[in-house]
Parts: structure tokens; C-alpha cells; sequence
């Protein structure tokens, strides 16, 4: 099997956008429901973590079921003009956003629990908005939540198999992705290029990984 | 919980007292629009605020209040510098009412400027607190208890600049803390808050004078006077005072005759005697009579002290001893001589 | 640890089964069970992750394989009970594209043009995966559908995606599609792909199980066979 | 195909397992990464969030190496007089826990960050040794850590796939778990008792996330 | 950071005065052993809780220190009840000191005991923590700040139990504070900080007497003078006190003839005067000699005043005019009033 290196890349996008996707979306989602006083914040919760009990395959096959060109969403949203979500890179976005979407809304959630409500009412009496407060003061302070979202998110992804093999059909070039290359190695028997793609992958990560830690304690904010 | 009516003047400090526990943070809460449990009615200068009969209720970030809270509530994750400049910068030039410069350099921050906040002292993290609200320029300043934690004579330092930025600035402030004596200095008005409730409210002076108030703030009872500068006497570097009740010698004061002055007099500072006295340190010597006296412990007596003409009075605290041999009575004429005149402005 | 142990009626067989299988061994178990009060218990997977179980100690006692190569790669390394090792079925390769009638023939739907999607399980590693791919270099279609061709890991999800109608064809194994419309799709000829051979071996663990020899005894002889054709699977 | 319902117990007990374990040993690990001055802190959380990357199939297969009989773990392992660990309960248990480590441990980490040190320095005063204010203040202040951190690691657990079939070899009443079952049910094409299994499991999982999160409003720490 | 040597007495208050970020909360975390980057040597009582020398360090939980901290630092996952409870569970009930009943009684704690930590006042914080760290049953008890957020009147009730429990606990204190008379009430033993520096340290009395300090505390300058009771006036409450600078009158103590006693005297309470005074409320008038005169400020001078056979002194404040109309010089007689005296137990 000869490596094809846009593998990297799909994946180094995919995992890319879905943490940002994730982040973007989950710290509304996680700052709602550190404020909300809803009677749905529990179910809402609730909500979130769910994705997570259903095997990515059959969480997988759901979606596509779901998103395919007859399936409720996908209908619909094809119906609108929307883009074929399966087998394209968006829906192989979806699909992570979906399954990881946990890993990120709740450390940020805890996060945001932590920033101290008497910190943003000072914010406020100096003339900062809610918006305002919640990107000067929540967010700076949420800091290690976001790394844990980010670096769980990022990570989930890469190593995320089965959402992604489904929705994304493992076209080459498209939506093959390491994890699945990774796969079919040891499943064809090809050993030695299974344990060359998985070390580096290792190396790789732990590298990133070290990186992303040791700079964050250079950049810790005080504890009071 | 709170069922509290204020009226504060629309300029000027308000001082806040009451024992602890009294409502006095749970009200300054309330009025910055912190506290969404507050119900009722909050006009600052005829602007509505709060009206919950009109479901009007302004946020707290467009009321523009800047709040000194109890605890500092310093931002962990910036320095000092940048935890000073959140307000500034949210202030138009335009708009802004003091220099960064002087606030800075009044409060002696220069040093701190870069500083992580875990690793300022109690008194530290007060006067940055301190700065911080005021360089946002506030239209109205709630101050809570906000030098408890500063020594002497940075508090001295603190409250004397205080009191010339704020007449500058002339925006009303709402001004607690537990010691009387920073309180007269800054404050013209003076709201007692007891159990959740005003106790009593009005001018310094008439609050002050009224002897239950005197008698819970024990040592700190007194009262103050409102005057004018009558003339210098340079050699000395000393300024005579007229006021209701009589003229007072006080600690040179660079203003021109005629000026309105304001001084504080303690009660434990006033002595009484039947006769002039000649030949001593103490200056001021005022004739007064006798009003009421109430007894204050088993050993001491507060004396109340006026004058034909004026409602203003003197409290003067001296031992039933003295009381019984000065033969003293309401009706009874007396020199009350006054150790030590604090001046207020 | 292993528990072969016997029971009173027979012994436990530990069978690991190849996933494309699956349904065919149900049957099949069902049957043999019934007949000899022996008891079939089945581990499902991909055939190289069984292979790589069997390698690392897995109390399996026979492997029922998707393809030959890892049968014969554990007889080679001494894995199995020797001379254990046969042709237990023959996969069939078929088109499957629902609700297209194909009149003309399927092959005229590969080459109409109007497919976005054809599934097929992945040729590294699924030998209906290879098949498809034999058949579309055949037809010399490969080079033009490779970029439309979305792979499963093997066909259970390559007929997922037909499926669900987001590929609109797929090479799936004809024994999946017992219960299917036979207008929705066509049966590959045999001599357009090389042979899907599965091949079933004894392990070493089972070589004393009586249940084990039994049950490929079984599949060899006419009952079993009978499923087998039934399912959609040829017999050597 | 009938449904078994040991297929139930073992997963319940293997999550059940796996989220004991983790937060037992995840704990002190995250305690230790909060209170921890040593250099090598930023390596030691670059390598729990490490397995992550890999596809659980992939990781699974490398467990299965490893702790086989011949690997380099499990030889040792069962020389030392250890029981098999691959294709038992226990094996799937190891492997689970290694997975869903990241999900408990930074989740941890972050709470006890969020602890004020100047609450256990006031513990220490009063007379609390280094556990005992570990256990009495760090602990009930990271309460809400707890619960992500149990939540996430035992549905991640439910839901986990690749690692148990490989590690566990799916056999019947041992290691066969609901979401394997659910799989082959999908791949064999049982849809109707694959979307009652999926359905129950997250209706299920639903009531019994909604339940905890809404207990634990009640229960949550005033924010100072 | 902090550069330090002090010895305060195994017994009794020590009181730590310095101005903001002086170093005083750093020293007493260092006590305490909360700070790891603290070196040097830490005994107490003849223990060594601390020597970097000989590698010892105790952790903090087996010092035995209460710590009242400047923030309080309660619970707040506990109830007011489950943080006072906290220290107290940790000590054998063999080894407490003090009474559950008592100490929740005294500081006005049994209606907030069942209430939430976030939901106390600034006032309500301190005392709970004040209770909290006595309830412990420490061997070494550190203040800082504990009374700064409460009312005049809470603080001196406060105070007064304060003095009482600790006579009778017997601990050792060291209680840091920016107030003179909350200081002067307690403390036997006096330590000035100076940018981390011991800028003066020894008896109350020495170090309040000194001039640079007593310029430094400003309006609070004063001292402390160690006297006897001689007689009591039951009819008018007062008690009559010798004093190495003479009989001084005071509020009546109901104790023996003859025990030991210590009274405050500020500069501010303290006129003087060239003749004998008739008729006055003042009760206190010493004949004493000036020994050196200092101005303060272009108005005021403080004086020293002592007396043949002894070392300790008075302060008095006067302004620059008394002095001249006086004639005061270094070696003049005259009579200095007191206004007021407080007792400090
Ligand atoms: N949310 C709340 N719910 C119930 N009681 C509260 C709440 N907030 C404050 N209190 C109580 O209301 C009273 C007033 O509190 P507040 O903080 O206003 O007192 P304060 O006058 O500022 O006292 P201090 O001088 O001690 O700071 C206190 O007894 C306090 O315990
Ligand atoms: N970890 C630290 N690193 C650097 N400087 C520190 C640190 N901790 C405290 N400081 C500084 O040391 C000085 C002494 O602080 P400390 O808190 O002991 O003052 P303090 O005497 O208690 O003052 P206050 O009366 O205001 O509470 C302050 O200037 C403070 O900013
Ligand atoms: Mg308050
Ligand atoms: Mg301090």
C-alpha cells in the first residue's frame, strides 16, 4: 500500500474545523447553560452527552440514514439547497461535531461555573456589556477549559473511526482519513506500515500535546 | 429583605452607616443593578433607573455607576495596569474625568503598574480597586467600606485626595464604612441603616447630634459645624473659624476669608468648666448652656450644648464625677473647651 | 480461560466468524445445535482483526474466514489443527441499486453517468472489495468511477450506504440480499472476478473439541451446504 | 437473532468497572498534575490525552498486543502470575479505562484547579492534614469535575467499540457489550431490533443523564 | 523578599503594625508555614517549627496555629455550623480549649449558624472566621486584620471578649492591625514593620513612645503607661490608678487594690497648661517636665513629657501657638490634662 498524504491533510482539516466548529458553537452552548435559569438546562444536558453512548458505527449509520438525500435532515436540507451532507467533507464535519460535541461543552461549562459571579458584576459596574464581560472576563478566565475542550475535541477526532468512515464513505483524497488508513493496515495485515503510521501519529501528538501544556503553564492565571 | 427608602442628594457624599449585617453592601448592590432581587424604585438625578410599578430597570453596565466592592474583586487574569485600564478604556476620551497619570500617582500604584494581582497585600489590592472605579469615570460612585484595609496615614492620604477629586468631580457617591471619622470628612448627608431599615437620615450635623446615634457609636460620638474663615494668623500658621457657636482656632487653611469650612468635634474631645481658663495649650474655649444630659455608663455622661439662637449643638463626654461637681443642669452656662477640631473638607 | 468443558449434551464450540457471515452462521448454528444438542457460541469480526486475535491468544476453537489468505497465514505459523483447512463458501458479487430497474443490464447504469456514489467495500482489505474491483477494471470502468466510489470496511457497511440511499449502487455479497426485490439488483457473473473464496480451519484449541469437529463436519456436509446455497453463497 | 440480556449486565458492569477505576486512580493522578512543581507535568498530560488519537480499533489491536500472552506486558504480566487480561473481563476493563482516561482526568485536573489554594491553606490551619483537606475541601469543591468526569467516562464506556472488541473478542456472556451487539445487528441487517436496542439505550441513557444533572442542581456549590 | 528578625514574647499579644505591603500578612504566612519560599528559622515556645539550617519544617497542620486571615477564607461548600465545626472536630476533646456555646455566643454567630457561606456580610465573614480559628484550640493564635470590616460597636464587644479569652487561653498572639487602640487594647508587646524590615520592636510603651512612630501614626500617636490601682470612688464609678507619672482617674474596674493595670493616653487628648486648673470637667492633670518638642506639621508639635526617677513619657499634641504663648522649652514644668484615658485591661 503506498501512503497517500492527503490522508494527512483531510485529516489535519477535519480535526481543524470540527475544534473549531466545536469551540465556536459549544462555548455559547456551555456559557447558556452556566447562566440559564431554565427548567430545560438538565435535559439539555442530558442532551449533549447522549451522542456518546451509541458506537460511532451505529451513531455513524444513523447519520447517515438521517443525512442521506432521502433522510429526514437530509431531505430537507437538500430541499433548501443545502450541499449533500454525506460522503463531503461537511458532513464528515457534522458527524464530529455531533460525536464529540461533549467533550467540549462540558469542561467548558465547569469552566465558565468557576468564573466567580462577583468578577463580571465588577465588570459590568466599569461599563462592560454582557458580550462585553463574557469575552473579557469569562472567556480569559475559562482558559484551561478551553484547552481541555480543544485538545479532547482535537484528539477525539484524529483518532474518531467509525461517524467518519460512515458519513464519509472513505473516499480517497476526500474523506479518507488517517484513523481509517490506520485501520485498514493492520486489517490487511500490513504491520510494519500500520506500526510506522502509528508511531508517528503518536510521536506527533504527544509532541503537539507537550507543546500545548507547557506553554499553558507559562500563561497561567493566578489562583486567588 | 431590604425595605430601605433614601433619599441622597443628587451631589456630594451620602455616608452610609449601620452595624454589620445591616443591609448597607445588599443596598449598594441593589442600586448598581447587581442584585436582580431588588425591587422598587432607583432615580439618580432624575434619571429612572429602576421603576418595578413601570417594569423599567436599566442594566447594570449602562447605569455607570462605579462600585468599590468590600472584597476588591480584582480581575486575577490581568495586571494591575490592565485591571485599571478596563474601566478607562470603556470610557470615551471625551468623557473621561481624570487623568490616568494622577489617579495612578495619588494612589501610588506606580510601582504595581505591572503586577499580578494574586501577589498584592490586603491594602494593596484596596487602593487599585479604588482607581479603578474612579478612572472609569462613574456619574455615580458606591463606595463600600473601600480604605478598611489601608493604614493610617495612606487612609489619610487616600481620603484627602479623595475628597478634592470628588469635589472636582462634584458625582454623588454613597460612601460606607464603619468609622465615623471618614465619613465627616467626605460626607454632607448621613443615611443610619439598622436591621434592613433607615434608622435615621438627614445632614451630617443633625444625624450626628442626636444622641442615640451618638450612644452606639460610642467613642466616635460628635458632632460637626458648619463655619467661615474669619482670618489668618500666619506666625502660626493657624486659621480662626466663625461658626454657630462661637469662633474656632483651627491648623492654617490656604483660603480666603469668608470661606465655608466644616469642622468635626468629638465629644471626648470637649472638656467643660465654670470658669475662663488662662494659660493653657488648648485654644478654643466656646461659652455655651447646658440642653440635655443623658447618662452614657455608669461612669461617664454625654452633655448636650447649645447657644440663644441656633439649633446647631456641641456634645461634650465627661465623667458623672465632674458632672456632680461642676453642679451641671440643663440651663446652666459653661465654657466647653475643645482639644482638637478635625476639619472637614 | 477457555471453557470448552462439555455439558451434558454436548461440549460449548467457540466460533469465530467472519462478519460477512454472520447471518448465514446464525442459521447454521441454529440448526447444528438443534441436531446435536452441541452449543455454538460466535465471536463477529472483520476477518484480519480475528486473524490478529487468534495470533495473541484468543479461545477460539474454528475461524471462519472471509478470504483465504489468513487461514493459510495461520496454518503456515502453526496456529491450527493441521489439515483442517477447506473451502467453506463461495461469495457472490452482486450489483445491488434499489428502486432502478435495470432493463438494459446494471452494467448500463455504471456506465449511464448518472450515479454520484457506487459503494464497494474496501479492495485492500475486503475481498468483495477486490472482487468490485476486478469486475469494474474488467468493464473498464475503474478509472472513471474510483474518485465516485465510496468504501466500506467491508460489505455490511457497504450495503449500509445503498441502504440509506446515499450511494445510489453498491457491490455488495449476494447473501445479503435474500429479502430484496430481485429488480433491485443483479447477480455478478462469476468469471468477471476472481473466485471470493472463505475458507474455514480448526484451531489448535478446538482440535480436541468434539463439538469444533463436529460443526465443520456439518458445514461440509449436505445440511450445512443447503444453508449456505440458501443464502446466496456458492459451495465448492 | 434472540437478544441477550447478559449482554446488558456485562456492559453495565464493565462502564460501572471502568468509571470506578477511573476515578479512583484518575483522581489522585489529577491532584497530583494540579499540586505537582515537577517539569515533567506538561509530559505527564500530554500522555494521558495520548490514546485518544489513535482509532480505538487501532489502539485496541495494539493492547491485544501488547497484553496477549506473548506481548511484552502480558507475558510478564501472566509470568508474574497475573490472570489473562485479553479476551476476560478484566482485559476489557484495562482497556476501557486507558481509553476513556483524558475523559476523567482533565475534567479532574481542571476542578481541582479551580480550588482555591487559600482554602486549603485555611484547612491546614484548622488542623487538616495534606488527605484530609484533600478529601474534605479539594474533593466537595470539585464536585462538579466529579460529575463530567463520571458522566463522560461512562457513557464514552457504553459507547466504546473498537478497544473492547479487540481486547474482549466479543464472546457471549464474557465480553460481548451492547454496543458491539448493536453493531452486528446493524451489519447483519436486523434493522428492527437494532433501532429497538439503539432507541432503549438512549432513551435509558437519557433518563439516567437527566437524573444526575438535575440532582446535581440542587446540590451545587454556592459561587463566591 | 521579606527580611526579618523578630522575637515576640511566648506569651501574650504581640501587635504588628506596618503600612500597606509592609510584609505583615507575609510574616504571618511564613508563621504559619504557608509559605514555602519562607527561609530561616521559626521556633515557638521552645519548638522549632522552622529551620532551614537543620532542614526542619513542620507543616502547617502541626503547628497548631489559628490563622484568621485577612480575606476569612471560609467554606464555602460548608455551612457557617460545618466551618466553625472544621477545626473543632480536629481537636480531641480532652485538648479544647474553649466552649462551642461560648465562642458562637459571643460573636452573635447562633442566628447565622445554618446559613450559607456566599450570603454573609463582610462583617458576618470575619466573625465566623474569627470563631472558627478559636474553636481549633491553636497553641499560637495570627490575626490579621480579623475586626477590619466590623462596626465601631461589634468591634469593641468583639475586642473586649477577645482580651478576656485570651488571658485566659493563655496562647500567644501576634495580631496585625492598622488601628493603635485596637492594638494598644491587646498587645503587651509591639513589632513596627517596615518594607519588610523590623523598623522598631519591643514593649508597648517603648515602641509608642518613640518619635518617628508616633509620627508616623498621625492622629493616632499616643502611648501606654503600666500603673496599680490605688482607690475606687464607688459613688461616681471611677477609680483612682498610680502611674510612674502620677494618679491618673479612669472609668470604674471593678478589681482589687493594688493590681496591675495599663491605660492608653493619646497626644490629641493631652492639653497642657502653665497653672493648676479650677473647675474643669478634666479630672487628670499631671505635673510633668518637657523633655523634647518636635514639630509635626507647620501647625501642631508634639511634646515629650517625663518625670524625675523614671523613663516613661507622655505625648501631648499642641499646635505651634500654645507652644509660643507657653513659652514650652525643654525643661519646663507644667500640667498636662487628659482628656481621656483608655484602659487596657
Ligand atoms: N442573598 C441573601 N439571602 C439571604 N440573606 C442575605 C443575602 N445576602 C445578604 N444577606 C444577609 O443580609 C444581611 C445584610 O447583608 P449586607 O451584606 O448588606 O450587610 P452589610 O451591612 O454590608 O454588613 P457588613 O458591614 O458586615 O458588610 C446580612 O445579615 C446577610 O447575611
Ligand atoms: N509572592 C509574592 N511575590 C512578589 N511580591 C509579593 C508576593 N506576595 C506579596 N508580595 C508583595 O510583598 C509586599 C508585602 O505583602 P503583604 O501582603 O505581606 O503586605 P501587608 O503588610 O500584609 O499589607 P496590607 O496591610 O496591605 O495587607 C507587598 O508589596 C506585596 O505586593
Ligand atoms: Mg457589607
Ligand atoms: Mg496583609
Amino acid at each position: 500500500m503506498l501512503f497517500d498524504w492527503r490522508i494527512v491533510v483531510v485529516t489535519a482539516q477535519l480535526a481543524g474545523v470540527t475544534t473549531l466548529v466545536l469551540l465556536i458553537g459549544g462555548t455559547p452552548l456551555a456559557w447558556w447553560l452556566t447562566r440559564t435559569q431554565s427548567r430545560m438546562r438538565p435535559a439539555v444536558e442530558a442532551l449533549v452527552a447522549l451522542p456518546l453512548v451509541l458506537p460511532p458505527t451505529v451513531l455513524g449509520f444513523y447519520l447517515l440514514v438521517l443525512l442521506g438525500p432521502v433522510g429526514v435532515i437530509g431531505s430537507v436540507w437538500e430541499g433548501m439547497g443545502g450541499p449533500r451532507l454525506v460522503f463531503s467533507f461537511p458532513g464528515l464535519v457534522v458527524g464530529s461535531v455531533l460525536y464529540s460535541l461533549p467533550f467540549v461543552v462540558q469542561p467548558l461549562h465547569n469552566a465558565f461555573r468557576a468564573v466567580p459571579p462577583r468578577l463580571l458584576d465588577a465588570a459590568a459596574t466599569l461599563g462592560a456589556s454582557p458580550l462585553d464581560r463574557f469575552r473579557t472576563i469569562a472567556l480569559p478566565l475559562a482558559r484551561p477549559g478551553f484547552l481541555t475542550a480543544a485538545t479532547l475535541g482535537f484528539a477525539h477526532t484524529v483518532g474518531e473511526f467509525g461517524v467518519v468512515l460512515l458519513i464519509g464513505g472513505n473516499i480517497p483524497g476526500r474523506t479518507e482519513v488517517l484513523s481509517i488508513a490506520l485501520y485498514n493496515r493492520i486489517e490487511a495485515l500490513h504491520y510494519p506500515q500500520a506500526h510506522v503510521i502509528a508511531a508517528s501519529l503518536l510521536a506527533f501528538s504527544f509532541f503537539v500535546l507537550l507543546t500545548v501544556y507547557a506553554l499553558n503553564r507559562r500563561f497561567e492565571t493566578p489562583r486567588l | 429583605m431590604l425595605d430601605t427608602r433614601i433619599d441622597a442628594p443628587g451631589r456630594g457624599v451620602t455616608g452610609l452607616f449601620g452595624a454589620s449585617g445591616s443591609g448597607k453592601t445588599t443596598l449598594l448592590r441593589g442600586i448598581a443593578g447587581l442584585d436582580t432581587e431588588t425591587h422598587g424604585l432607583v432615580q439618580v438625578n432624575d434619571a429612572t433607573w429602576q421603576d418595578e410599578a413601570a417594569g423599567v430597570f436599566l442594566a447594570p453596565h449602562e447605569r455607570g455607576v462605579g462600585y468599590v466592592s468590600q472584597d476588591a474583586d480584582l480581575f486575577p487574569h490581568l495586571s494591575v495596569r490592565d485591571n485599571l485600564a478596563y474601566g478607562f478604556r470603556r470610557v470615551s476620551p471625551a468623557r473621561r474625568r481624570l487623568e490616568w497619570k494622577e489617579v495612578v500617582e495619588w494612589l501610588a500604584l506606580t510601582p504595581l503598574l505591572d503586577r499580578t494581582i494574586d501577589h498584592l497585600s490586603g491594602g494593596e489590592r484596596q487602593r487599585v480597586a479604588i482607581a479603578r472605579a474612579l478612572l472609569a469615570s462613574p456619574t455615580l460612585l458606591l463606595m463600600d467600606e473601600p480604605v478598611s484595609a489601608l493604614d493610617e496615614p495612606s487612609r489619610r492620604d487616600v481620603l484627602d485626595h479623595l475628597d478634592r477629586v470628588l469635589a472636582r468631580l462634584s458625582v454623588p457617591v454613597i460612601y460606607v464604612s464603619h468609622s465615623l471619622s471618614e465619613v465627616a470628612k467626605l460626607a454632607a448627608h448621613l443615611v443610619w441603616l439598622t436591621d434592613g431599615k433607615v434608622g435615621d437620615a438627614g445632614s451630617v450635623s443633625q444625624v450626628l447630634g442626636r444622641l442615640d446615634f451618638a450612644r452606639w457609636r460610642g467613642e466616635e460620638m460628635g458632632v460637626v459645624l458648619d463655619g467661615q474663615i474669619r482670618s489668618h494668623e500666619e506666625t502660626y500658621h493657624l486659621t480662626v473659624v466663625t461658626t454657630p457657636l462661637g469662633e474656632l482656632t483651627i491648623h492654617h487653611r490656604r483660603a480666603a476669608l469668608g470661606t465655608p469650612l466644616r469642622v468635626q468635634i468629638f465629644a471626648r474631645d470637649v472638656s467643660l468648666g465654670l470658669a475662663a481658663q488662662e494659660r493653657s495649650s488648648i485654644l478654643n474655649e466656646l461659652r455655651l448652656r447646658v440642653t440635655d444630659l443623658v447618662d452614657l455608663s455608669p461612669s461617664d455622661c454625654l452633655v448636650r450644648l447649645g447657644r440663644e439662637g441656633t439649633s446647631v449643638v456641641l456634645l461634650a463626654r465627661i465623667t458623672r464625677k465632674s458632672r456632680a461637681l461642676l453642679a451641671l443642669e440643663p440651663g446652666r452656662d459653661v465654657f466647653a473647651r475643645v482639644k482638637s477640631v478635625a476639619v472637614l473638607d | 480461560a477457555g471453557n470448552g468443558a462439555d455439558t451434558l449434551r454436548g461440549s460449548v464450540v467457540h466460533a469465530a466468524v467472519a462478519a460477512n457471515f454472520a447471518a448465514t452462521h446464525a442459521e447454521l448454528a441454529r440448526r447444528f445445535e438443534a441436531r446435536t444438542g452441541h452449543r455454538i457460541e460466535t465471536s463477529l469480526g472483520a476477518t484480519g482483526q480475528l486473524y490478529a486475535q487468534i495470533v495473541n491468544g484468543a479461545p477460539y476453537d474454528l475461524f471462519l474466514a472471509a478470504d483465504t489468505a489468513r487461514p493459510l497465514l495461520l496454518e503456515a505459523d502453526g496456529f491450527t489443527a493441521p489439515g483442517t483447512r477447506f473451502t467453506y463458501a463461495i461469495g457472490r458479487l452482486a450489483l445491488y441499486a434499489p428502486g432502478r430497474d435495470p432493463g438494459s443490464g446494471h452494467e448500463a447504469i455504471l456506465r449511464s453517468g448518472d450515479i454520484v456514489h457506487l459503494a464497494i467495500a474496501n479492495p485492500e482489505t475486503a475481498p468483495y472489495g477486490a472482487a468490485a474491483r476486478d469486475v469494474l477494471r474488467r468493464w473498464g470502468l475503474w478509472d472513471g468511477l474510483v474518485n465516485r466510489t465510496v468504501r466500506g470496511e467491508d460489505v455490511g457497511q457497504t450495503l449500509q450506504f445503498v441502504e440509506s440511499r446515499a450511494a445510489e449502487a453498491g457491490f455488495v455479497a449476494l447473501s445479503q440480499l435474500s429479502n430484496r426485490s430481485s429488480r433491485d439488483y443483479w447477480v455478478v457473473p462469476e468469471d468477471t472476478y476472481h473466485p471470493i473464496r472463505q475458507d474455514a480451519v480448526l484451531l489448535l484449541r478446538g482440535a480436541e473439541n468434539e463439538g469444533a469437529l463436529a460443526f465443520l463436519a456439518f458445514l461440509q456436509g449436505s445440511a450445512g451446504k443447503t444453508v449456505i446455497t440458501e443464502f446466496g453463497y456458492g459451495i465448492p
